[in-house]
C-alpha cells in the first residue's frame, strides 16, 4: 500500500487502465500537456503518448460527442469535463444520447466510456464553478453513477468504471483531491454498485457521499465522544447502481435515517433514498427521516457563506442532536 | 432549384462511371422510393404510429453515398433516415417494422421511427436531437484513425442543423484532428415550417461555412445521383487515405411536408411543382434512357423492388407487437434496467 | 367561461399578456408563421406583429439567451423550446445563467421571462421527444416550475408567469393539448405556488401533477366506486414554489401519501415530496409512502410499450389496493 | 506578435482622435493596470480567496472601448472581467472588496472575482462558463432594437471561445436579427494553458470565422489603444445607427498565468518578453511623450491613480466579510429564497 493523494489516484486508475488496454484513450480540454487544472492526470501524456492522451478545444459537446461515437465503435474512451458545472453544456450528450442510446437500439450500441468530472464546493469558485450535481446525472436512466470519497475508492471505482460496458459518470470531488490515504498498489478493480459501511452505531444510521462522508465520520465521532449518540455511516460511493440493501438493512438497524448531501435540496440524491426507506422501510422507522443538504439556493463565493451554505460537522451534529435524540 | 447556387456547384465530372454502378444508384433510388412510398400508405392506414420523417424526393444523397461506401464505413443520420438506414442494407421489414412498433422492426419497437439503427450494416443510428450526431460521428471517425481501420464516417444532417452549436463544435474538432469524417448538409430550403433562408446569414448554410473550418466549399445538386456518387467517392476515399474532413452541401427538396402532421402550407406556390420536375428518380431514369440502358431492365429493378417492397409490408404486418416484457431489458450491457440490488 | 383546448388556451394566455403589456415579445423555432408545431401558438403572429413574434433559427442557447439578455434590460420575453427534451442543449443558460444571475449579482439583475416548453409522453415519439423532465428543472435553485392541469390553469398560471419578476419554466403536457375545459373569459391571472385539492378522501392522499392528475382522478373515481377506497387528489401545479402546506395538510387527514410521476423514478419530484412528507408529517403516516413513476428507463415508443411505462390508470388503483388497503 | 496577421491588420487610421480622448486613455489603462497589478498583490497576501483571473497587458482592449461607451451601452465579460467592470466606472473598492469577498463588493461577496456586475454602470455581468454570454449579450441588443434606445452591447471573450457551440448560435441569431451586438474577441493566443491553434481549424479564430456570419473579417493590434478606440468607435456607431453586429478579433496577451494558480510555464522561452516590450501602457506612455504631451501629466494620471487603488484597498479591507443572513437574500426577487410555503 502507498500513500496518495486522491488527485494522484486519479492518475494512477487511468493509467492502471490504459496500459492494461490499448483501446483505453483520454481526451480533454488542457488534460495532455498541461495534465490537468486540477493536475490530475500529470505524467499520462509522457507515459502513453500524444495518440491517447489528447487536448480538445473548449468544446463540450465535441468531446463527449467524440467519446461516444469511439465507444460505440470499440474503443473505451475517458472524457474529462473539467468542471461538473460544465456538464450542462452538453447535456444532450449526456441526457439524451449517451444515457439513451443502448435502451433505443435495443442493445444494438455499447457505449463502455467514463466522463470524469470535478464536483463540488469549497474552492470558493462561485455558483458556476462548484455545484454539486450528482443529483442530475441521477436523474437519467441509462447512466451509472459513482463518487468516491477516499482515495482507494478512487482508483478502484474508476478502474472498474473503464471496465464497465455501460457508461459511467464519474464525480470528483474538488475538495478531497489533496487528500492522502492508503492506495492498494499493482492492479487494484473495486466494483460498482456497493455502498461501504463506515461505522456502527445503533442510534441513526447516516448516509452521506464523497466530501460529506468525512463530515458524517467527524460528526459521528463527535456525537459518540460528546453526546453519547451512536451512529452507523455509509458511504454510498455509487448512486447508480445503488446499494439499496446495504442501505435499507443498516436503516432498519438503527430504526432512523439522516442523509447528508452537498448537492442542493431539491430533488437530491437524498431525497430519492428518502423515499425509497419510507416505502420499503416504514415499519422499521422509529422517527422522522432526516434530510441534510445545502440549501436550495446557488453556492455563494465569500468563505463564511460558502462554508455556511455547505452542510458543516457542526450543522450535522446540531440536526442530528434536535431531531434524533 | 435556386440557380444562383451553380455559381459554385460541382458538375458531375465526365467520368464513366461505368453501367453496374448506374444501375445501382437507380436500383437504390427506386429501393428508396418506393420503401418510404409505403411508409406513408401505411401512415395513411394508421398503422405507423408516433411521427415519422420522410424523404421522398432526397434520394439521390442517400444512393450516391450508399453505393460509394464501403460496408464499414459508419452512417449517422436523423430522424429523416428511413432512407439512409435503408441504403446501407438494412432489411425494408426491419424499417416499416419499426415504423409501425413490431417486433421485427430494427429497434423492436423500443427507439421508433426517429432512431433506426442497424450496426451490422454500419448504420450507426439516427439521431433526433438536432446536431448531437455530428461530433458522435466525428468520435467513430477517431476510433478509425486511431486503429487505422481507414474506415470513414458519413453524417447527414438539414439546413437548418448548421444552425446549433454542436455542429461548429463538430466541424473544428474534426477538422482539427484531421478525422476521416464527412458532413453532408442535405439543404432542402426548410427546417420544420420555416425557410431556411430566413434564420440563416449567410445563403449556404453549410458551404458557406466551410472556411471557417479550413475545409473547401462545396456544393452539389443534390438531386443528381451521379454528382452525389462522385462527390462522395472523392471526399470519401480522401478521407480514407488520411486527408481529413469535409463539407458537403447538397441541394434538394422534400416532397411531403417535414413530418407526418404537416401539410407543407407554408410553401410559396409552384415551388413544389418545380421541384417534382427535378425529380432525382425521373431524372436519373431519363438519364439512363437516354445512355441507352434499356426500358425493360429498369422495369425489372421497378418490379424487383416493388415486389420486395410488399414482401417486407407482409412481414411487417405479421410481426406482432413487442412483448411487455421487454419494456425493461436492455438499458445496461447486462440486457437488464436494474438501478438497485 | 368559454370552452377551450389547452393548446388554445396557451395562446390566450400569450395574448392577454401581449395585450396587455408590450414588453411582452415571444420568440422560438415556427412559433410565428407557423403557429407552433403544436398549433399552440396560432394567430399570435398575425395579432402581434413579426417585431413581437419571432421565428428564430435552431439555436436554442440563443434563444434563451436571448429571451435572458433581453429581460435584464427591460423586456419580459417568452421563449418557446419545442420539446423539453431540448432543455438538455441550453441546459446552461437555464441552470447556470437564468437560475443563478440575480442571487450571484446580488439582486442587481432581474429576470422576469418564462420558457415554455411541450412536456411528457403518449405521442409515440420514443426516447428523445417524451420525457418528462419537470424534476430536473425542480432540482435548479432559482427557477420557478409550473406544470398545469387545466386549460384554465394554462390560461391563468402562463399569464401569473408572464406577470412573475423571476424566471419561470413552464411545462406544458404534450398529452393534454386536446383537452377541452372551461377557461374563465377576460383578464384572468392565477397564482404561483398554490396546489389544488381536486377532491377529498380519507384513506390516502394522492399528490400529482399535469397529466397525472387526471388519471389520479380517475383511479380515485374508480377505487371509490369500485372498492370503496376513498382518496384525496391534489393537483401540485407549481413544483417551485411547493404549496407544501396544503400537501402537508391533506397527508396528514388521511394518514397516507401516494405519488404519482410521469418522470423517471429517480430523484424524481415525487421524492422531494415523500422526503418532506417522511420528516414533517411522520408521526402522522399510518403507513408507507408511495411513488408511482415511470420506470427508471429511457421511454420506448411502440403504443404498448410506452402505454405499460407510464403510470396509468389500473396501476394507481392496483398500487393502492395492493399497498393502501 | 504574430507578424502574420498584418495581412489583415487594420491600422489605426490617421484621425486624430484629440488629446483629451488620449489622456483618458491613458488614464484607464493606468487605473486597470494598477488595479489589477494592486489585485495580485492582495492575492500574495491571501486576501483574495478563491481564483482570479488578471488581464494585465490586454487593457488597450478595455481601455479602448471603454472610451468609446456610451454610459447606456452594456458590456458582457468572462472571468477575467475585472478591466472591463471597471473600464464602465464601477469601483475600484467595489471590484476589489469582490476579490477579497467582502460586503463592500459589487455583489456583497455572492458573486465572487467571476461575476463583477455593476448594472448602474452598464457592466451586465462577467460569466464563468465559456460562451454562455454571447447569446446573452444579442439579447440585450435585441432589447434596444425592440425599443429603438440606440444602446449597443459589447460583449468580450477569449479565443479559445470561439470553439464552443453558443459562439455560433449567437453570431448567426445576431447576424440574422441584425442587432446592435459588438462581440470582441481579445486573442490572447491561449486558452488556459493550451496554445488555441494547436485546437482551432483556422489562423485566426474570430476572423477567419467572421464570414460564416455574414460579417466583415476584423483584426486589430489589441494592444494599441488608438487602434482599439477608433475600432470600437467605428463599429459601435454602425450599430447604433441599425448596421447590425460586428466580430471583432483583437491581438494581444496576458502577462501572467490563466488564474491564480498558473505561473504560465507552458509558454515558449522568450514569448513573454517579446510581448513585454509591447506593453499596451508602455508604448502609449512613449507615442503620447513623442506627440509632445508632458511626462508630468502622465506621472499626474500614475499618481492620481495610485492614490485611488490606494484608497479602494483601504476601504476593501476594512469592509466586513458579508453576514450569514445574507446568504438565503435574493434568490428572488422578493428578497428571499424561500421555495416552499
Ligand atoms: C435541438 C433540437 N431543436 C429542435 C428540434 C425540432 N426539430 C426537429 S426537425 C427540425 C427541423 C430540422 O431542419 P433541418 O436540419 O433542415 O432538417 P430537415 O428536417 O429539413 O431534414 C426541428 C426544428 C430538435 N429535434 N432538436
Ligand atoms: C464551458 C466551459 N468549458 C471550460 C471552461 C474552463 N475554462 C475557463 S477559462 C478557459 C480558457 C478560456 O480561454 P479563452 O476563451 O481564450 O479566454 P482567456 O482565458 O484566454 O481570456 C477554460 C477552458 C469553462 N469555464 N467553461
Ligand atoms: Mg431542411
Ligand atoms: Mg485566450
Amino acid at each position: 500500500m502507498a500513500e496518495l493523494t486522491y488527485r494522484d489516484a486519479v492518475a494512477a486508475g487511468i493509467a492502471q487502465e490504459m496500459e492494461r488496454d490499448e483501446n483505453v484513450v483520454f481526451l480533454g480540454e488542457d488534460i495532455a500537456a498541461a495534465g490537468g487544472v486540477f493536475k490530475a492526470t500529470v505524467g499520462l501524456l509522457e507515459k502513453f503518448g500524444p495518440k491517447r492522451v489528447r487536448d480538445t478545444p473548449i468544446s463540450e459537446q465535441a468531446i463527449l460527442g467524440a467519446a461516444m461515437g469511439a465507444a460505440m465503435t470499440g474503443l473505451r474512451p475517458i472524457a474529462e469535463i473539467m468542471f461538473s458545472d460544465f456538464l450542462a453544456v452538453c447535456w444532450d450528450l449526456v441526457a439524451n444520447e449517451i444515457a439513451k442510446t443502448r435502451y433505443m437500439t435495443n442493445g444494438q450500441i455499447s457505449l463502455p466510456l467514463v466522463i470524469r468530472t470535478a464536483n463540488g464546493s469549497g474552492s470558493r469558485f462561485g455558483a458556476q464553478h462548484s455545484q454539486a450535481v450528482e443529483n442530475w446525472a441521477m436523474a437519467i436512466p441509462g447512466i451509472k453513477v459513482v463518487a468516491p470519497a477516499f482515495p482507494a475508492d478512487v482508483k478502484g471505482l474508476l478502474a472498474a468504471a473503464v471496465r464497465d460496458p455501460d457508461p459511467v459518470l464519474f464525480f470528483e470531488q474538488k475538495s478531497l483531491y489533496s487528500m492522502k490515504g492508503e492506495v492498494p498498489d499493482g492492479e487494484y478493480v473495486d466494483e460498482l454498485g456497493t455502498a461501504r459501511v463506515l461505522r456502527r452505531g445503533k442510534d441513526c444510521t447516516i448516509v452521506a457521499l464523497a466530501s460529506m462522508v468525512h463530515r458524517a465520520l467527524d460528526a459521528a465521532a463527535f456525537l459518540e465522544k460528546e453526546h453519547g449518540i451512536s451512529c452507523t455511516v455509509v458511504d454510498v460511493r455509487s448512486l447508480v447502481p445503488l446499494d439499496t440493501q446495504t442501505i435499507l438493512a443498516e436503516v432498519a438497524l438503527t430504526g432512523r435515517l439522516v442523509t447528508v448531501e452537498e448537492n442542493p435540496r431539491l430533488c437530491g440524491w437524498g431525497a430519492e433514498i428518502a423515499s425509497i426507506v419510507a416505502d420499503e422501510c416504514f415499519w422499521n422507522l422509529d422517527g422522522p427521516i432526516v434530510r441534510i443538504t445545502t440549501p436550495h439556493i446557488p453556492l455563494p463565493s465569500a468563505d463564511e457563506l460558502e462554508d455556511h451554505a455547505i452542510p458543516s460537522v457542526e450543522r450535522i451534529v446540531r440536526e442530528i442532536r434536535e431531531k434524533i435524540d | 432549384m435556386d440557380t444562383n447556387v451553380k455559381r459554385k456547384k460541382k458538375e458531375a465530372p465526365a467520368i464513366d462511371i461505368g453501367q453496374e454502378t448506374k444501375l445501382e444508384l437507380y436500383r437504390m433510388q427506386v429501393d428508396l422510393r418506393y420503401c418510404e412510398k409505403r411508409a406513408y400508405d401505411l401512415f395513411l392506414q394508421n398503422l405507423v404510429k408516433g411521427t415519422s420523417h420522410l424523404s421522398l424526393g432526397q434520394e439521390a444523397i442517400a444512393a450516391g453515398f450508399g453505393v460509394a461506401m464501403r460496408p464499414d464505413d459508419w452512417t449517422f443520420c436523423t430522424y429523416r433516415g428511413h432512407a439512409h438506414t435503408l441504403a446501407r442494407g438494412a432489411s425494408m421489414s426491419g424499417v416499416l417494422g419499426e415504423l409501425m412498433g413490431r417486433q421485427c422492426g430494427l429497434l423492436g419497437g423500443k427507439g421508433g421511427s426517429m432512431h433506426l439503427t442497424d450496426v451490422a450494416k454500419g448504420a450507426m443510428g439516427s439521431y433526433a436531437i438536432i446536431g448531437a450526431h455530428l461530433p458522435v460521428a466525428a468520435g467513430a471517425a477517431w476510433s478509425a484513425q486511431y486503429r487505422g481501420t481507414e474506415q470513414v464516417a458519413v453524417c447527414f444532417f438539414g439546413d437548418g442543423t448548421t444552425n446549433i452549436g454542436a455542429f461548429h463544435e463538430a466541424l473544428n474538432f474534426s477538422a482539427v484532428w484531421k478525422l476521416p469524417v464527412i458532413f453532408v448538409c442535405e439543404n432542402n430550403l426548410y427546417m420544420e415550417y420555416t425557410p431556411i433562408h430566413t434564420v440563416t446569414a449567410v445563403k449556404h448554410p453549410a458551404a458557406d461555412r466551410a472556411s471557417a473550418y479550413g475545409l473547401e466549399s462545396i456544393v452539389v445538386d443534390g438531386n443528381d445521383a451521379d454528382a452525389m456518387y462522385l462527390t462522395a467517392m472523392k471526399y470519401i476515399e480522401r478521407a480514407r487515405k488520411g486527408g481529413g474532413p469535409a463539407l458537403i452541401e447538397a441541394m434538394t427538396y422534400r416532397h411531403s411536408g417535414h413530418s407526418r402532421a404537416d401539410p407543407g402550407k407554408y410553401r410559396p406556390e409552384g415551388e413544389l411543382d418545380k421541384w417534382l420536375e427535378r425529380d432525382p428518380l425521373k431524372m436519373y431514369r431519363e438519364r439512363l434512357l437516354k445512355q441507352g440502358i434499356a426500358g425493360a431492365t429498369l422495369d425489372d429493378i421497378e418490379a424487383e423492388s416493388m415486389r420486395q417492397v410488399d414482401a417486407a409490408t407482409a412481414t411487417a404486418k405479421a410481426s406482432p407487437p413487442p412483448s411487455i416484457d421487454d419494456i425493461e431489458k436492455n438499458v445496461w450491457a447486462d440486457g437488464g434496467s436494474a438501478w438497485r440490488n
